[in-house]
Protein backbone atom coordinates (compact mmCIF):
# COMPACT_ATOMS: atom_id res chain seq x y z
CA UNK A 1 0.00 0.00 0.00
CA UNK A 2 1.47 3.22 -0.78
CA UNK A 3 1.00 6.38 1.28
CA UNK A 4 -1.07 8.42 -1.97
CA UNK A 5 -3.83 5.61 -1.62
CA UNK A 6 -4.14 5.60 2.34
CA UNK A 7 -4.11 9.76 2.09
CA UNK A 8 -6.75 9.19 -0.90
CA UNK A 9 -8.82 7.17 1.15
CA UNK A 10 -8.41 9.16 4.40
CA UNK A 11 -9.41 12.31 2.49
CA UNK A 12 -12.51 11.19 0.90
CA UNK A 13 -13.73 9.56 4.38
CA UNK A 14 -13.31 13.10 6.02
CA UNK A 15 -15.42 14.77 2.92
CA UNK A 16 -18.04 12.33 4.02
CA UNK A 17 -18.05 12.36 7.65
CA UNK A 18 -18.42 16.43 7.28
CA UNK A 19 -21.00 15.77 4.70
CA UNK A 20 -23.14 13.78 7.04
CA UNK A 21 -22.20 16.48 10.10
CA UNK A 22 -23.31 19.00 7.93
CA UNK A 23 -26.50 17.66 6.62
CA UNK A 24 -27.54 16.59 10.32
CA UNK A 25 -26.84 19.93 11.50
CA UNK A 26 -29.13 21.69 9.12
CA UNK A 27 -31.94 20.18 10.07
CA UNK A 28 -31.67 20.06 13.95
CA UNK A 29 -30.31 23.55 14.09
CA UNK A 30 -32.82 26.54 14.81
CA UNK A 31 -32.70 29.35 13.20
CA UNK A 32 -31.35 30.38 9.70
CA UNK A 33 -28.23 31.84 11.04
CA UNK A 34 -26.98 28.07 13.13
CA UNK A 35 -28.25 26.51 9.92
CA UNK A 36 -25.80 27.84 8.05
CA UNK A 37 -22.58 27.47 10.22
CA UNK A 38 -23.55 24.00 9.79
CA UNK A 39 -24.34 24.05 6.18
CA UNK A 40 -20.97 26.10 5.62
CA UNK A 41 -18.82 23.55 7.49
CA UNK A 42 -20.66 20.99 4.85
CA UNK A 43 -20.28 22.93 2.10
CA UNK A 44 -16.78 24.15 2.60
CA UNK A 45 -14.85 21.63 4.51
CA UNK A 46 -16.30 18.45 2.73
CA UNK A 47 -15.97 19.70 -0.64
CA UNK A 48 -11.99 20.59 -0.31
CA UNK A 49 -11.97 17.51 1.20
CA UNK A 50 -13.02 15.94 -1.88
CA UNK A 51 -11.39 17.97 -4.38
CA UNK A 52 -8.09 17.46 -2.43
CA UNK A 53 -8.93 14.04 -2.70
CA UNK A 54 -9.38 13.81 -6.31
CA UNK A 55 -6.20 15.95 -6.55
CA UNK A 56 -4.33 13.32 -5.45
CA UNK A 57 -5.66 10.52 -7.06
CA UNK A 58 -5.13 12.05 -9.99
CA UNK A 59 -1.03 12.45 -9.91
CA UNK A 60 0.74 14.94 -11.54
CA UNK A 61 -1.83 15.43 -15.17
CA UNK A 62 -3.77 18.11 -16.71
CA UNK A 63 -6.32 17.28 -14.53
CA UNK A 64 -5.33 18.14 -11.15
CA UNK A 65 -4.31 21.35 -12.18
CA UNK A 66 -7.61 21.89 -12.97
CA UNK A 67 -8.75 21.06 -10.13
CA UNK A 68 -6.70 23.58 -8.91
CA UNK A 69 -8.57 26.12 -10.64
CA UNK A 70 -11.75 24.75 -9.49
CA UNK A 71 -10.44 24.81 -5.86
CA UNK A 72 -9.34 28.35 -5.96
CA UNK A 73 -12.52 29.77 -7.50
CA UNK A 74 -14.53 27.99 -5.16
CA UNK A 75 -12.87 29.46 -1.97
CA UNK A 76 -13.68 32.41 -3.39
CA UNK A 77 -17.76 31.99 -4.61
CA UNK A 78 -18.04 29.78 -1.30
CA UNK A 79 -17.78 32.62 1.15
CA UNK A 80 -19.56 35.03 -1.00
CA UNK A 81 -22.42 32.95 -1.17
CA UNK A 82 -22.58 32.44 2.48
CA UNK A 83 -22.45 36.45 3.55
CA UNK A 84 -24.54 37.09 1.02
CA UNK A 85 -27.47 34.42 2.47
CA UNK A 86 -26.63 35.34 6.27
CA UNK A 87 -27.21 39.48 4.96
CA UNK A 88 -30.18 38.81 3.74
CA UNK A 89 -31.63 36.83 6.31
CA UNK A 90 -30.16 39.89 8.75
CA UNK A 91 -31.57 42.50 6.59
CA UNK A 92 -34.82 40.86 6.55
CA UNK A 93 -35.13 41.02 10.05
CA UNK A 94 -34.52 37.84 11.52
CA UNK A 95 -33.45 37.77 15.01
CA UNK A 96 -30.69 35.11 15.83
CA UNK A 97 -31.48 32.51 18.54
CA UNK A 98 -29.99 32.78 21.56
CA UNK A 99 -29.51 30.06 24.64
CA UNK A 100 -32.81 31.25 26.53
CA UNK A 101 -31.06 32.69 30.26
CA UNK A 102 -31.04 30.08 33.02
CA UNK A 103 -32.87 31.98 36.09
CA UNK A 104 -30.37 31.85 39.22
CA UNK A 105 -32.14 31.70 42.90
CA UNK A 106 -35.86 30.63 42.93
CA UNK A 107 -37.80 28.44 40.09
CA UNK A 108 -40.80 30.92 40.62
CA UNK A 109 -42.74 32.68 38.33
CA UNK A 110 -41.46 36.10 37.64
CA UNK B 1 -10.95 3.15 -4.60
CA UNK B 2 -14.64 2.37 -3.96
CA UNK B 3 -15.84 5.30 -6.14
CA UNK B 4 -19.20 3.95 -6.40
CA UNK B 5 -19.83 4.40 -2.98
CA UNK B 6 -19.08 7.80 -2.76
CA UNK B 7 -21.04 9.02 -5.60
CA UNK B 8 -24.09 7.26 -3.90
CA UNK B 9 -23.39 8.18 -0.55
CA UNK B 10 -23.28 12.03 -2.15
CA UNK B 11 -26.62 11.36 -4.16
CA UNK B 12 -28.24 10.28 -0.63
CA UNK B 13 -26.90 13.21 1.46
CA UNK B 14 -28.23 15.93 -1.32
CA UNK B 15 -31.91 14.48 -1.06
CA UNK B 16 -30.89 15.50 2.83
CA UNK B 17 -30.36 18.95 1.75
CA UNK B 18 -33.21 18.99 -0.29
CA UNK B 19 -35.39 18.40 1.93
CA UNK B 20 -34.75 21.19 4.27
CA UNK B 21 -35.27 23.23 0.87
CA UNK B 22 -38.99 21.90 0.77
CA UNK B 23 -39.74 22.61 4.62
CA UNK B 24 -37.55 25.55 5.09
CA UNK B 25 -40.02 28.27 6.87
CA UNK B 26 -38.54 31.22 5.46
CA UNK B 27 -36.50 31.82 2.17
CA UNK B 28 -33.47 32.45 4.03
CA UNK B 29 -33.76 28.29 4.84
CA UNK B 30 -34.51 28.01 1.48
CA UNK B 31 -31.85 29.23 0.22
CA UNK B 32 -29.60 27.65 2.74
CA UNK B 33 -30.53 24.53 1.29
CA UNK B 34 -29.58 25.45 -2.13
CA UNK B 35 -26.74 26.32 -1.43
CA UNK B 36 -25.83 22.93 0.17
CA UNK B 37 -27.03 20.99 -2.62
CA UNK B 38 -24.99 22.95 -5.03
CA UNK B 39 -21.69 22.23 -2.78
CA UNK B 40 -22.67 18.70 -2.91
CA UNK B 41 -23.70 18.43 -6.66
CA UNK B 42 -20.26 20.09 -7.52
CA UNK B 43 -18.73 17.48 -5.34
CA UNK B 44 -20.46 14.77 -7.26
CA UNK B 45 -19.58 16.17 -10.78
CA UNK B 46 -15.71 16.54 -9.19
CA UNK B 47 -15.64 12.84 -8.69
CA UNK B 48 -17.75 11.93 -11.57
CA UNK B 49 -15.04 13.79 -13.90
CA UNK B 50 -12.08 11.51 -12.05
CA UNK B 51 -13.61 8.31 -12.47
CA UNK B 52 -13.99 8.94 -15.76
CA UNK B 53 -10.60 10.45 -16.27
CA UNK B 54 -11.53 12.65 -18.75
CA UNK B 55 -9.77 16.42 -18.31
CA UNK B 56 -12.70 17.93 -20.38
CA UNK B 57 -15.57 16.96 -18.12
CA UNK B 58 -14.55 18.99 -15.35
CA UNK B 59 -15.19 22.23 -17.28
CA UNK B 60 -18.84 21.46 -16.32
CA UNK B 61 -17.54 21.71 -12.63
CA UNK B 62 -16.02 24.96 -13.14
CA UNK B 63 -18.95 26.19 -15.22
CA UNK B 64 -20.79 25.19 -12.36
CA UNK B 65 -18.40 27.13 -9.78
CA UNK B 66 -18.38 30.13 -11.30
CA UNK B 67 -21.92 30.65 -12.23
CA UNK B 68 -23.54 29.00 -9.33
CA UNK B 69 -24.04 32.04 -6.89
CA UNK B 70 -25.62 33.99 -9.32
CA UNK B 71 -29.42 32.64 -8.60
CA UNK B 72 -28.18 33.08 -5.16
CA UNK B 73 -27.35 36.80 -6.18
CA UNK B 74 -30.30 37.75 -8.09
CA UNK B 75 -32.54 36.70 -5.51
CA UNK B 76 -31.07 38.66 -2.30
CA UNK B 77 -30.83 41.57 -4.76
CA UNK B 78 -34.43 41.95 -5.80
CA UNK B 79 -35.82 40.34 -2.96
CA UNK B 80 -34.23 42.36 0.36
CA UNK B 81 -36.79 44.21 2.49
CA UNK B 82 -35.01 46.94 4.62
CA UNK B 83 -35.59 45.95 7.97
CA UNK B 84 -37.63 49.20 9.54
CA UNK B 85 -35.57 50.74 11.86
CA UNK C 1 -27.41 6.00 -10.50
CA UNK C 2 -28.83 7.22 -13.56
CA UNK C 3 -32.38 6.33 -12.78
CA UNK C 4 -31.88 7.77 -9.27
CA UNK C 5 -30.71 11.24 -10.57
CA UNK C 6 -33.91 11.02 -12.81
CA UNK C 7 -36.00 10.42 -10.19
CA UNK C 8 -34.91 13.23 -8.17
CA UNK C 9 -35.71 14.95 -10.97
CA UNK C 10 -39.28 14.01 -10.99
CA UNK C 11 -39.71 14.64 -7.42
CA UNK C 12 -38.32 18.19 -7.41
CA UNK C 13 -40.37 19.31 -10.69
CA UNK C 14 -43.93 17.67 -9.11
CA UNK C 15 -42.44 19.77 -5.48
CA UNK C 16 -42.09 23.05 -7.91
CA UNK C 17 -45.46 22.63 -9.43
CA UNK C 18 -47.23 22.52 -5.81
CA UNK C 19 -45.32 25.19 -3.92
CA UNK C 20 -47.80 27.60 -3.04
CA UNK C 21 -44.45 30.93 -3.01
CA UNK C 22 -43.21 31.49 -6.26
CA UNK C 23 -39.47 32.04 -4.46
CA UNK C 24 -39.33 28.62 -3.67
CA UNK C 25 -40.40 27.30 -6.83
CA UNK C 26 -37.50 29.48 -8.64
CA UNK C 27 -34.96 27.84 -6.13
CA UNK C 28 -36.66 24.31 -6.81
CA UNK C 29 -36.21 25.01 -10.28
CA UNK C 30 -32.39 25.86 -10.04
CA UNK C 31 -31.73 22.48 -8.42
CA UNK C 32 -33.89 21.12 -11.01
CA UNK C 33 -31.45 22.49 -13.86
CA UNK C 34 -28.60 21.60 -11.62
CA UNK C 35 -29.64 17.67 -11.80
CA UNK C 36 -30.49 18.09 -15.68
CA UNK C 37 -26.64 18.70 -16.10
CA UNK C 38 -25.89 16.05 -13.97
CA UNK C 39 -28.44 13.69 -16.08
CA UNK C 40 -26.71 15.31 -19.11
CA UNK C 41 -23.29 14.50 -17.67
CA UNK C 42 -24.06 10.68 -17.48
CA UNK C 43 -25.24 10.26 -21.50
CA UNK C 44 -21.60 11.69 -22.10
CA UNK C 45 -22.02 15.11 -23.59
CA UNK C 46 -20.22 17.44 -21.66
CA UNK C 47 -20.86 20.48 -23.96
CA UNK C 48 -24.69 20.28 -23.04
CA UNK C 49 -24.48 20.09 -19.40
CA UNK C 50 -21.84 22.91 -19.07
CA UNK C 51 -25.11 25.05 -20.71
CA UNK C 52 -27.44 23.54 -18.89
CA UNK C 53 -25.03 24.63 -15.59
CA UNK C 54 -24.38 28.60 -17.11
CA UNK C 55 -27.90 29.05 -18.39
CA UNK C 56 -30.38 27.09 -15.76
CA UNK C 57 -28.17 28.04 -12.68
CA UNK C 58 -27.89 31.45 -13.77
CA UNK C 59 -29.66 33.36 -16.72
CA UNK C 60 -33.24 31.34 -15.70
CA UNK C 61 -33.10 32.13 -12.44
CA UNK C 62 -32.20 35.74 -13.36
CA UNK C 63 -35.34 36.13 -15.37
CA UNK C 64 -37.78 34.20 -13.23
CA UNK C 65 -37.02 36.62 -10.58
CA UNK C 66 -37.12 39.84 -12.62
CA UNK C 67 -40.40 38.42 -13.83
CA UNK C 68 -42.41 37.32 -10.49
CA UNK C 69 -40.74 40.96 -9.11
CA UNK C 70 -42.84 42.45 -11.78
CA UNK C 71 -45.75 40.39 -10.74
CA UNK C 72 -47.35 38.64 -7.90
CA UNK C 73 -45.30 36.75 -4.98
CA UNK C 74 -47.76 34.33 -3.84
CA UNK C 75 -51.24 33.11 -4.92
CA UNK C 76 -53.25 35.88 -3.34
CA UNK C 77 -50.99 38.71 -4.66
CA UNK D 1 0.07 63.13 -21.67
CA UNK D 2 -2.14 64.52 -18.50
CA UNK D 3 -2.20 62.13 -16.17
CA UNK D 4 -5.94 61.49 -16.31
CA UNK D 5 -4.79 59.61 -19.37
CA UNK D 6 -2.29 57.70 -17.77
CA UNK D 7 -4.51 56.49 -15.27
CA UNK D 8 -6.76 55.07 -18.07
CA UNK D 9 -4.39 53.81 -19.75
CA UNK D 10 -3.16 51.75 -16.87
CA UNK D 11 -6.27 50.06 -16.00
CA UNK D 12 -6.69 49.45 -19.60
CA UNK D 13 -3.48 47.09 -19.46
CA UNK D 14 -4.04 45.99 -16.38
CA UNK D 15 -7.40 45.01 -17.22
CA UNK D 16 -6.52 43.42 -20.41
CA UNK D 17 -3.49 41.14 -19.37
CA UNK D 18 -5.86 39.68 -16.32
CA UNK D 19 -8.55 38.95 -18.87
CA UNK D 20 -5.75 37.03 -21.50
CA UNK D 21 -4.16 35.68 -18.44
CA UNK D 22 -7.86 33.98 -17.77
CA UNK D 23 -8.06 33.00 -21.33
CA UNK D 24 -4.92 31.56 -21.85
CA UNK D 25 -5.83 29.87 -18.92
CA UNK D 26 -8.46 27.66 -20.02
CA UNK D 27 -8.16 27.43 -23.80
CA UNK D 28 -5.81 24.66 -23.00
CA UNK D 29 -2.95 23.86 -25.54
CA UNK D 30 -2.41 27.15 -27.20
CA UNK D 31 -2.34 27.65 -31.16
CA UNK D 32 -2.44 30.86 -33.49
CA UNK D 33 -6.35 31.52 -33.96
CA UNK D 34 -6.99 30.20 -30.21
CA UNK D 35 -3.84 33.57 -29.26
CA UNK D 36 -5.49 35.38 -31.85
CA UNK D 37 -9.15 35.26 -30.96
CA UNK D 38 -8.36 35.91 -27.35
CA UNK D 39 -6.22 38.82 -27.70
CA UNK D 40 -9.07 40.73 -29.85
CA UNK D 41 -11.91 39.80 -27.34
CA UNK D 42 -9.60 40.74 -24.45
CA UNK D 43 -8.84 44.13 -26.04
CA UNK D 44 -12.83 44.84 -26.30
CA UNK D 45 -14.21 43.44 -23.34
CA UNK D 46 -11.22 45.52 -21.72
CA UNK D 47 -11.88 49.21 -23.58
CA UNK D 48 -15.71 48.27 -22.18
CA UNK D 49 -14.72 47.05 -18.89
CA UNK D 50 -11.77 48.66 -17.16
CA UNK D 51 -14.21 52.00 -15.95
CA UNK D 52 -16.19 48.78 -12.99
CA UNK D 53 -12.29 46.53 -13.12
CA UNK D 54 -10.84 48.84 -10.92
CA UNK D 55 -12.34 51.75 -9.51
CA UNK D 56 -11.45 55.13 -9.94
CA UNK D 57 -10.39 56.07 -6.68
CA UNK D 58 -8.03 53.35 -6.26
CA UNK D 59 -4.80 55.21 -7.41
CA UNK D 60 -2.81 54.48 -4.44
CA UNK D 61 -1.48 51.05 -6.40
CA UNK D 62 0.88 50.46 -3.15
CA UNK D 63 -2.69 49.03 -2.10
CA UNK D 64 -2.92 46.99 -4.55
CA UNK D 65 -0.20 44.73 -5.20
CA UNK D 66 0.18 42.18 -3.16
CA UNK D 67 3.56 40.32 -1.88
CA UNK D 68 3.60 37.35 -4.15
CA UNK D 69 5.55 34.35 -2.28
CA UNK D 70 3.32 35.14 0.69
CA UNK D 71 -0.18 35.30 -1.19
CA UNK D 72 0.66 31.55 -1.84
CA UNK D 73 1.30 31.12 1.86
CA UNK D 74 -1.55 32.09 2.62
CA UNK D 75 -3.55 29.44 1.13
CA UNK D 76 -1.96 26.31 2.87
CA UNK D 77 -2.25 28.39 6.01
CA UNK D 78 -6.24 29.30 5.22
CA UNK D 79 -6.46 25.69 4.33
CA UNK D 80 -4.98 24.53 7.95
CA UNK D 81 -7.30 26.71 9.26
CA UNK D 82 -10.34 25.37 7.95
CA UNK D 83 -9.75 22.01 9.08
CA UNK D 84 -8.95 22.79 12.37
CA UNK D 85 -11.67 25.09 13.25
CA UNK D 86 -14.27 22.66 11.24
CA UNK D 87 -13.16 19.67 13.68
CA UNK D 88 -13.78 21.99 16.80
CA UNK D 89 -17.26 23.00 14.99
CA UNK D 90 -17.92 19.37 14.41
CA UNK D 91 -17.15 18.40 18.53
CA UNK D 92 -19.10 21.70 19.70
CA UNK D 93 -22.07 20.02 17.41
CA UNK D 94 -21.86 16.72 18.87
CA UNK D 95 -21.52 17.88 22.30
CA UNK D 96 -24.62 20.32 22.23
CA UNK D 97 -22.24 23.08 23.58
CA UNK D 98 -24.00 26.12 21.74
CA UNK D 99 -23.97 29.28 21.97
CA UNK D 100 -24.62 31.64 19.18
CA UNK D 101 -24.11 35.19 19.27
CA UNK D 102 -23.23 38.16 17.25
CA UNK D 103 -20.35 40.29 18.22
CA UNK D 104 -18.59 43.35 16.01
CA UNK D 105 -15.03 44.29 15.53
CA UNK D 106 -13.55 46.56 13.49
CA UNK D 107 -10.25 45.74 11.67
CA UNK D 108 -6.92 47.51 11.37
CA UNK D 109 -6.77 46.91 7.81
CA UNK D 110 -6.18 49.96 5.35
CA UNK D 111 -6.86 48.91 2.14
CA UNK D 112 -10.35 47.34 0.26
CA UNK D 113 -8.95 44.35 -1.15
CA UNK D 114 -7.83 43.07 2.09
CA UNK D 115 -10.80 43.30 3.50
CA UNK D 116 -12.56 41.63 1.55
CA UNK D 117 -10.09 38.60 1.87
CA UNK D 118 -10.33 38.67 5.86
CA UNK D 119 -14.70 38.87 5.58
CA UNK D 120 -14.31 35.99 3.29
CA UNK D 121 -11.79 33.97 5.72
CA UNK D 122 -13.62 34.78 8.33
CA UNK D 123 -16.68 33.55 6.79
CA UNK D 124 -14.84 30.32 5.53
CA UNK D 125 -13.64 29.27 8.46
CA UNK D 126 -16.61 27.08 10.11
CA UNK D 127 -17.59 28.13 13.41
CA UNK D 128 -17.84 32.12 12.29
CA UNK D 129 -20.11 34.34 9.72
CA UNK D 130 -19.32 37.67 8.23
CA UNK D 131 -22.85 38.60 8.32
CA UNK D 132 -22.52 42.83 7.40
CA UNK D 133 -18.66 44.74 6.44
CA UNK D 134 -19.18 48.42 6.16
CA UNK D 135 -15.69 50.20 5.37
CA UNK D 136 -13.99 48.85 8.53
CA UNK D 137 -16.86 47.81 10.62
CA UNK D 138 -17.73 43.84 10.81
CA UNK D 139 -20.51 42.08 12.13
CA UNK D 140 -19.86 38.39 12.66
CA UNK D 141 -22.14 35.68 14.24
CA UNK D 142 -19.86 33.63 16.48
CA UNK D 143 -21.30 29.78 17.14
CA UNK D 144 -19.95 29.25 19.81
CA UNK D 145 -19.32 32.60 21.47
CA UNK D 146 -17.30 32.59 24.53
CA UNK D 147 -18.20 36.63 25.44
CA UNK D 148 -19.83 39.38 23.62
CA UNK D 149 -16.76 41.39 23.94
CA UNK D 150 -15.47 43.15 20.86
CA UNK D 151 -11.99 43.26 21.88
CA UNK D 152 -11.69 39.63 22.90
CA UNK D 153 -13.94 38.38 19.66
CA UNK D 154 -11.20 40.25 17.66
CA UNK D 155 -8.80 38.32 19.13
CA UNK D 156 -9.88 35.39 18.63
CA UNK D 157 -11.16 35.34 15.50
CA UNK D 158 -9.28 37.34 12.98
CA UNK D 159 -5.66 38.37 14.79
CA UNK D 160 -4.13 36.23 13.29
CA UNK D 161 -5.37 36.28 9.87
CA UNK D 162 -5.39 40.02 10.01
CA UNK D 163 -1.45 40.23 10.50
CA UNK D 164 -0.47 38.00 7.80
CA UNK D 165 -3.09 40.45 5.22
CA UNK D 166 -1.42 43.27 6.70
CA UNK D 167 2.14 42.08 5.63
CA UNK D 168 0.25 40.71 2.41
CA UNK D 169 -1.37 44.13 1.27
CA UNK D 170 1.47 46.50 2.98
Amino acid sequence: MNPAYWMELILIFLGMGFALIGNLGVFLMPDPYTRLQASATCSTTSVISVILAAMVSSGFSPTTGKLAIILLYFLVSSPVATTIIARYAWESGIVPWRRPKRRLGKGGSP
Amino acid sequence: MPWDFVLWFFLGSLVLGLVRLVIGPSTADRLVGLNLVAGQVLALLVLLAVKEDVALYLDVALAYDIFGFLGILAIVKYFTKRRAS
Amino acid sequence: MIEASLVLMLLVAILSLAARDLLATIVLLAVFSLLCAVVFYYLHAPDVAITEAAVGAGVSTLILVWAVRRTARGEEG
Amino acid sequence: MTPRTKWDLVRFVSTFSVLLASWLLFAGPPDAYSIAAGTLSAAVLAALTYRFFLDDHEAGARHLIPNPLLLLLYLPYILFRIYAASFILVYDMIAGRMNPRIVHFRTRLRSDLARVVLCSSVTLTPGTIAVLIDEDHLLVHWFNAESGHSGRARREIAESMERFLGRIWS
